[in-house]
């Protein structure tokens, strides 16, 4: 049995700068930080066909993802030394220039911050069960897939 | 026995989002009833997930059992 | 002779969250970039001596500081595909818990951006000639050295 | 010929955020002269930048050299 429930990381639509910019100012009483460093998605423009992504539609097996990502951040807790960890998808419309993943790690000191970042966006981004219809400007859709 | 599967992204397009089939104690015999009833499932990419583990082999399954059939993620 | 003017890194006092809410909004407009990476440095209340630091009084050697940034920038959009950096370190007074380094880079893909993010907080810890005086909570003080 | 120092952090502390050195003609002769007048430099990590270039030999000395004592960097 776990004794932890997975956190929720979903967010309806886009994430707001604003909502980033709390997240930040919360740290300024953990004063044992050094360093966070901080991953964000936007959503690109890119040309299909000539045609252009406006906007991405996002839907996920939130239950298997909210087990993965309870597992990720288990394992990236014990490989690095960090204060804390923060991560949020969005689901449903996030138009091209949005934010739709932060990703927000917190360290003593520099290195396990921005390794842990960087190793829980690769993870995220290969093991959560999250898909993203690219929704063209002639209103046809292309499903994104992952490099 | 039935099992119901769900399914998302392009395999949905394909076959909906939710579908039962009957007969099926695992799922080797899940995939070829899926790919009579929908050719194209059978040249679309995709993992099984059974009780939301990705499986890599043939897997028992039994009324109870969550399966899922999960196209390339793409999320991030 | 250099044609581009060193663009000022430094700002008095500490990097507010809603700098660098504004700083993310900014680029909503380019819809070319897929990743940011972004680096935060915050005062950290590190024990010396019994004694706890409250602040870190930062000066720098500006004119070389900016001619060394400017140099490591160069470096870096040779180095990695960027569609953008920005750079902020704080002067005076930033108390515990404040943010003094705020490190920014945006990339088509993700991987661009964090690798440039990294190096160029590694090679501007290395190379700027900026000093942390820290401040003590029984008002002594201690000059900081970095690793 | 007299050479205009500036000094930073810890250095500041030692002797002071500007000094003018009589008789240096490059940056040997003027660590010989400092050491002389602040002993405590002597004990003092730095490394010394001519015109906003961190050098790392002997280097000659003109008056209008911008001449800084800059020690460890902590930014960040």
């Amino acid at each position: 049995m776990k004794e932890r429930k997975p956190k929720n990381i979903f967010v309806q639509g886009p994430i707001a700068s604003s909502f980033i910019a709390d997240s930040i100012q919360k740290h300024s009483s953990k004063t044992d930080i050094g360093g966070h460093s901080i991953f964000l998605g936007q959503v690109r423009a890119d040309k299909i066909d000539g045609k252009e992504v406006a906007s991405i539609e996002y839907t996920a097996y939130e239950d298997m993802a909210l087990e993965k990502m309870y597992t990720i951040r288990e394992d990236i807790f014990a490989k690095y030394d960090l204060t804390c960890m923060h991560v949020y998808h969005s689901l449903g419309n996030v138009k091209a220039g949005e934010i739709s993943l932060f990703v927000f790690t917190s360290s003593a000191h520099r290195k396990a911050a921005i390794d842990a970042c960087e190793e829980t966006v690769e993870r995220l981004k290969a093991e959560l069960p999250v898909w993203g219809k690219e929704l063209l400007t002639d209103e046809t859709y292309h499903w994104k897939e992952n490099k | 026995m039935s099992v119901k599967i769900i399914l998302f992204g392009k395999l949905a397009d394909i076959a909906g989002s939710s579908v039962s089939v009957d007969n099926v104690p695992d799922t080797n015999s899940l995939v070829d009833s899926l790919n009579k009833r929908y050719p194209e499932l059978a040249t679309t990419k995709y993992v099984i997930a059974v009780d939301k583990q990705v499986i890599n082999e043939n897997t028992v399954l039994n009324k109870k059992s969550m399966v899922a059939l999960l196209p390339p993620f793409s999320g991030g």
